[in-house]
C-alpha cells in the first residue's frame, strides 16, 4: 500500500482540514464534512448543493465557490454521503429561493440525497434535485440501475453555478442543469486500477499490457478488458462511444479528465487524439479542459465527456468562476 | 418456536450482527470489490459501530425502540446503497413492531416482511436482481420454521446469488461480468439473520 | 508499461499539440517545442523565459500567460532543452528589455542555457540568467553538481512574472528571482518510482512497504530508503529537512505539490500535518498551494517547498496570473 | 600506426558510433537509470540520429568540418548534459583538426586532447568524478600506443567508475549510493573510442 496516509478511518477529515487550511475561501465543517462557500448563503441566490462518496477529487469539494457550487457533503471513499450532511448543507446555504441537488446517478447517492430532500423541505425549504446520469458503458435500462454520472458533474455544476450566479429562479437553474445531463455523454478507460485505503490493494486485478474500456469512477471493472491500446485507439473507442449515444448538432465542451495517477503530459497528448477523433467525425470542439477533475484515487486513465453546448450554456461556461479547482474571469 | 421477545433481545441481536460484521468486515469488501467499489465492510463496520455505541448509550425500552434507534444510526452512519436500505430495513421492521414491550415470533416474522417490503419498493428491487433481497425474501419465507431454518434459506440465497446477473446496484454496471460473484449485500443480510438465529439460540434456546 | 501514450518518441510533441488546442491563450510550436503567450512580445515587459526537460507539468508551459513565463521551452522527458529552442523563446518574448532565463540546477539545463544565452546576446538580446537550487536533499558542495532546482521554480515563475507584468526593469525581475532562490527550500519524498515511456519500466525498484526521502523530479532515487512512514511521519521529516536550512523570521508561502500519482484527497491530507508541522515548530504560513504542479510522470508522493515572504513577495505572490497551471486575480 | 585519415575516415568513424550508439543504447538508459534519469540512451540516439543524417544530406569535405557538423548536430538535437559536453567534444576536436583535406594520427591525437580539455572546461569535472572524463582522458593518454589501447583503456576506464562516487552530473545527488554503479557517460564514451578503433581497423587495417 503507497499512500500518504495516517490511517485509513480518517482519511477524509484529514484531507479536509487540509483543505481548509488551503482554502480561506471556504468554510469547511470537518466534523460533518461539509465544505461551504464562506459568503453563504448569498443573499437572492438559489443554493447548490452537491456531494458524493470522496475520493474524486476536486469533485466535489474542489468546485465550491463563486459561480459554481455553495456546499458540497464528502462521504467516505467512495460511499456517499448521508442525509443528515445534506440537510445541513442546505440550511446552510439556503437564501429562501430554494435549493438544488446536484446527484450522481449511483443507488446510495440516489437514497441518501431523497431521504435529505424530504428532510429538508420538512424544514420549510425548497428542494429540487438533478440526477446527473452520462456514462455511456452502462446501458441505462430496466436491467440496470442507469447510467452512471461521471464526468458531466463537472458540466452541471458550472453551468447551474453561472446561472445561479445570476439570480435565476430555482426552476430555471434546475431546468438547465437538466438540459447540461441530457446533452452530455461520458466513456472512462482504466490503465490501472484504484487502492482503496480501506482494501489496501487494488480493486481489481488488471495486468501489465491490458486495459478496461467502460470503467466508472468507483475502482469497479469495466464492462470489457482489452489488450493494451495506443492513445489514437482509445481516443477512437471513447469518442465512438459517446457518439454512438450523443449526436451533437452544433459545437460541444469537451473535458478530457483525467483518473487520478495519468500524468498530465499523458492527458494532454490523450486530449490531441480526442481533438483529431472528433474532427473526424465531423464534431466541432467549442470548449476543452484538460486535467484531473473528476477522479478515482490513484488509478490511471481517463475519461471524455462531452456537452453539447448552445449559446445559453456556451455563456454560462465562460461566467466568472472562482473555486479551488476551476477558476476563471474572477 | 413460540417465544416473548423483549427489549433486551433486539439489544443482543444488534450486538450480535455487529460483532458479525466486525468479524466479516474484510470479505464484504472483498465481495464488493469484485463487482462493487469495495466498501460494503467498511461501510458496515463504520455503521453498527454506531449501532452499539448508540444502544449503549441510552438502550431504548421496547423491541421497537431498539430497531428503529439502530436503522436511525444505519441512515445516519453508513451511506451508500447500505446505509438506507439496511436502515430502512430495521426502521420499518421497529415501527411495525409498534411499541409494546414485548413481542411474539409470529410479530417479528410479520414485522420483518413489512421492513423487507419497504427496502423493496424504496431500492425498486425484486428478487433475482442480485441484492441483499435474494437473501432476505427467503429468510423470511422461513421464518414460519423457525430461526435456524430462516439463517439457512438467507445463507442459500446468498450463494445463489452467484450465477445471477446483477440488474440493480453498482453491480449491474458489469453486465454479464457481474455473474459469478456473490452479491456483498445478500452475503451481509445473511449474517444479520445469522445473528438473529444466534441470539435466538442463545436468548431462548432456539 | 501503463501508458496514455501512442510512441514514446512522440510523447512531447503529442502533448504540445493537445495544450495548443486545449489552451488558444497560448502560441505552442510544435516542431521547435516552445511554448509561448499569444500576445508576445508584450510591450515594454521583460521577457520571462524558462524551460526544461518533460514529465514535470504543468511546469512549464502550464506557467506561460500574464503575470508568469513569456515562453517555456519543452525537452524531451527529463532531458533538458537545446540552446536553439531557448534563443527562439527568447527572440519571441523580447521587446527590447531584455529576457530573464529561468534555469533549474542541473548540469543539462545549465549548459544548455549558457549556450543559448551566449547565441542570444550574440543576436543582440539582452539576458540575464537566474538558477533554481532550492532540493535540500542535495548538499551544495565541492562534491556534487549542487543543489536541485524542483519547486521553487514555481514561486520564481509567479514573482518574477508580476514583476516583469508590472513592468520592472531586468535588473529588478533578476533581482526579485534570486531572493525568491534564496528565500526558498524544498524536499521530496517518493511512495513509489515514475516510469519513462522510453525506458518503459520504472527508473528504481521500490517495494512496497517503502518509501524514499530526498528525491528528485527525475526518478532518480534519493538519498535514503525507509520503512513506509505516515503522512504525519513525512512531514515531520520533511519540515525538518527544510527548516535545517531554512530558518524563517517571518511568513512562508507553502508550496504542497504532488509527484503526480498522488490524488488530491492525499495530497490535502498531507498538507494537514505539514501545517501542523509547520506550526508547532514556530512557523506561520501566509500562502499555500496544494496540487500538481511540479511533477514526476507517474511518480506518487509530495514534495514541499517553503518560501521566506517579506511584504513584497507576497504582494506579487498575490498579484494576478493568468496560465493554464495558476490562475488567479484575473 | 601512422596513417593519413581523410574525411571519409571520419565520416565512417561517426556512422559506426552511430551504430554502437543504437545497439547499445537500452543498456546506456539501463545505466543512467540506475544512477540518473534513465535518458542517456535514447538521448545519444537521438542525437547520433541527426549526426548520420547530417553526415548523408550534404557530407563535408574535411575531418575538422566532419567533427564539426557531428558536434553541432549532438547540441542542436541532444539537451541534457552529454549534449553539450559531447557537442562540445567533436566541435572541440574538429576545429582543432583544421580545415586540411587530412591529418595525421598525431594530428588527431592532440585535437581530442584540445576537445576533451574542452569538456573538462564546460562541465568543471576531473578524472575520478564519475564522468565521461573517466574514459576520455585515459584513452587519449594511450592513443599514442595506437586505437587499439585507446579502446581498451576506455572500456576500462568505464569500467572503474564502479566503485567511484560521482561528484558532478545528476549521480552526484546519491552520495554514497552511486557507488557500486558503472557510468553511463563513461560507458558512452567508450563506445565512441570503440567505433573510432573499429573505424581504424576497418579503414586502415588498424
Ligand atoms: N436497489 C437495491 N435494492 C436492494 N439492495 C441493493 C440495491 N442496490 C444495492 N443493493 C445492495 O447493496 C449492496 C452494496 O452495498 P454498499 O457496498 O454498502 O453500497 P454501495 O453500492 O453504495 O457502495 C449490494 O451488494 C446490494 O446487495
Ligand atoms: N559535469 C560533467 N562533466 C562531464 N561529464 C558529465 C558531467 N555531468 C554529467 N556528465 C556525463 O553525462 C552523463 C549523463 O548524460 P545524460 O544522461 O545524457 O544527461 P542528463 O544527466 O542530463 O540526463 C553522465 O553519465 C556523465 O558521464
Ligand atoms: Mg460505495
Ligand atoms: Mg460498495
Ligand atoms: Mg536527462
Ligand atoms: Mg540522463
Amino acid at each position: 500500500m503507497r499512500m500518504l496516509i495516517n490511517v485509513p478511518e480518517t482519511v477524509v477529515p484529514d484531507a479536509l482540514r487540509g483543505m481548509a487550511a488551503a482554502h480561506p475561501d471556504l468554510t469547511v465543517d470537518v466534523e460533518n464534512r461539509v465544505v461551504v462557500r464562506r459568503d453563504a448563503p448569498v443573499t437572492d441566490k438559489v443554493g447548490l448543493v452537491s456531494g458524493g462518496g470522496s475520493g474524486h477529487e476536486p469533485l466535489h469539494g474542489g468546485f465550491v465557490g463563486r459561480g459554481m457550487l455553495d456546499a458540497a457533503c464528502a462521504g467516505e471513499i467512495f460511499t456517499s454521503p448521508v442525509p443528515d450532511q445534506m440537510t445541513r448543507a442546505a440550511a446552510a446555504v439556503d437564501a429562501g429561493r430554494g435549493v438544488l441537488f446536484i446527484v450522481k446517478n449511483y443507488t446510495g447517492d440516489v437514497l441518501n440525497f431523497d431521504m435529505a430532500a424530504d428532510l429538508a423541505q420538512d424544514e420549510g425549504i425548497q428542494v429540487a434535485k438533478v440526477l446527473v446520469d452520462d456514462d455511456v458503458a452502462v446501458t441505462d435500462s430496466l436491467y440496470t440501475a442507469g447510467r452512471r454520472g461521471v464526468g458531466a458533474t463537472l458540466f452541471v455544476e458550472k453551468i447551474a453555478g453561472a446561472a445561479a450566479e445570476e439570480g435565476a429562479p430555482l426552476e430555471r437553474v434546475e431546468a438547465l442543469a437538466r438540459k447540461v445531463v441530457e446533452s452530455s455523454r461520458s466513456f472512462g478507460v482504466a490503465l490501472s486500477a484504484c487502492t482503496t485505503p480501506a482494501k489496501g490493494s487494488p480493486t481489481f486485478d488488471l495486468p501489465d499490457g491490458e486495459l478496461e474500456l467502460g470503467i466508472g469512477i468507483h475502482g469497479e471493472p469495466g464492462r470489457e478488458r482489452r489488450p493494451m491500446m495506443t492513445s489514437h485507439e482509445i481516443a477512437d473507442v471513447s469518442v465512438d462511444a459517446v457518439l454512438e449515444d450523443l449526436r451533437p448538432s452544433g459545437p460541444v465542451l469537451a473535458l478530457v479528465n483525467g483518473m487520478g495517477a495519468t500524468p498530465l503530459i499523458e492527458l494532454y497528448g490523450f486530449n490531441a487524439e480526442v481533438q483529431r477523433a472528433l474532427t473526424e467525425r465531423g464534431v466541432s470542439v467549442a470548449r476543452t479542459l484538460v486535467g484531473n477533475y473528476v477522479t478515482s484515487l490513484d488509478m490511471a486513465g481517463c475519461s471524455i465527456t462531452l456537452c453539447q453546448a448552445d449559446e445559453e450554456l456556451l455563456r454560462l461556461w465562460d461566467a466568472p468562476v472562482r473555486t479551488p479547482g476551476l477558476r476563471w474571469g474572477l | 418456536m413460540r417465544h416473548v421477545l423483549d427489549a433486551e433481545f433486539f439489544r443482543r441481536w444488534m450486538l450480535t450482527a455487529a460483532a458479525a460484521v466486525d468479524r466479516e468486515a474484510d470479505r464484504l469488501t472483498e465481495l464488493d470489490s469484485a463487482i462493487g467499489d469495495a466498501d460494503h465492510g467498511a461501510n458496515l463496520k463504520r455503521g453498527f459501530t454506531a449501532v452499539r455505541a448508540a444502544l449503549e448509550d441510552a438502550p431504548p425500552e421496547t423491541p421497537g425502540a431498539v430497531l428503529v434507534l439502530a436503522g436511525r444510526q444505519l441512515i445516519s452512519k453508513v451511506g451508500g446503497a447500505s446505509g438506507p436500505l439496511y436502515g430502512t430495513l430495521l426502521r420499518g421492521t421497529g415501527k411495525a413492531l409498534g411499541d409494546g414491550a414485548e413481542v411474539t415470533d409470529a410479530a417479528l416474522g410479520a414485522a420483518l416482511e413489512e421492513g423487507v417490503g419497504a427496502v423493496a419498493k424504496l431500492g425498486g428491487a425484486a428478487p433475482g436482481d442480485k441484492t441483499m433481497l435474494d437473501a432476505l425474501v427467503p429468510a423470511v419465507a422461513a421464518l414460519g420454521d423457525g430461526y435456524a431454518a430462516a439463517r439457512g434459506a438467507a445463507e442459500k440465497g446468498a450463494e445463489d446469488t452467484i450465477p445471477l446477473r446483477a440488474r440493480k446496484g453498482r453491480a449491474s454496471y458489469l453486465g454479464e461480468r457481474s455473474i459469478g460473484h456473490q452479491d456483498p449485500g445478500a452475503t451481509s443480510s445473511a449474517l444479520l439473520v445469522g445473528a438473529l438465529a444466534e441470539t435466538a439460540e442463545a436468548v431462548t434456546g432456539g
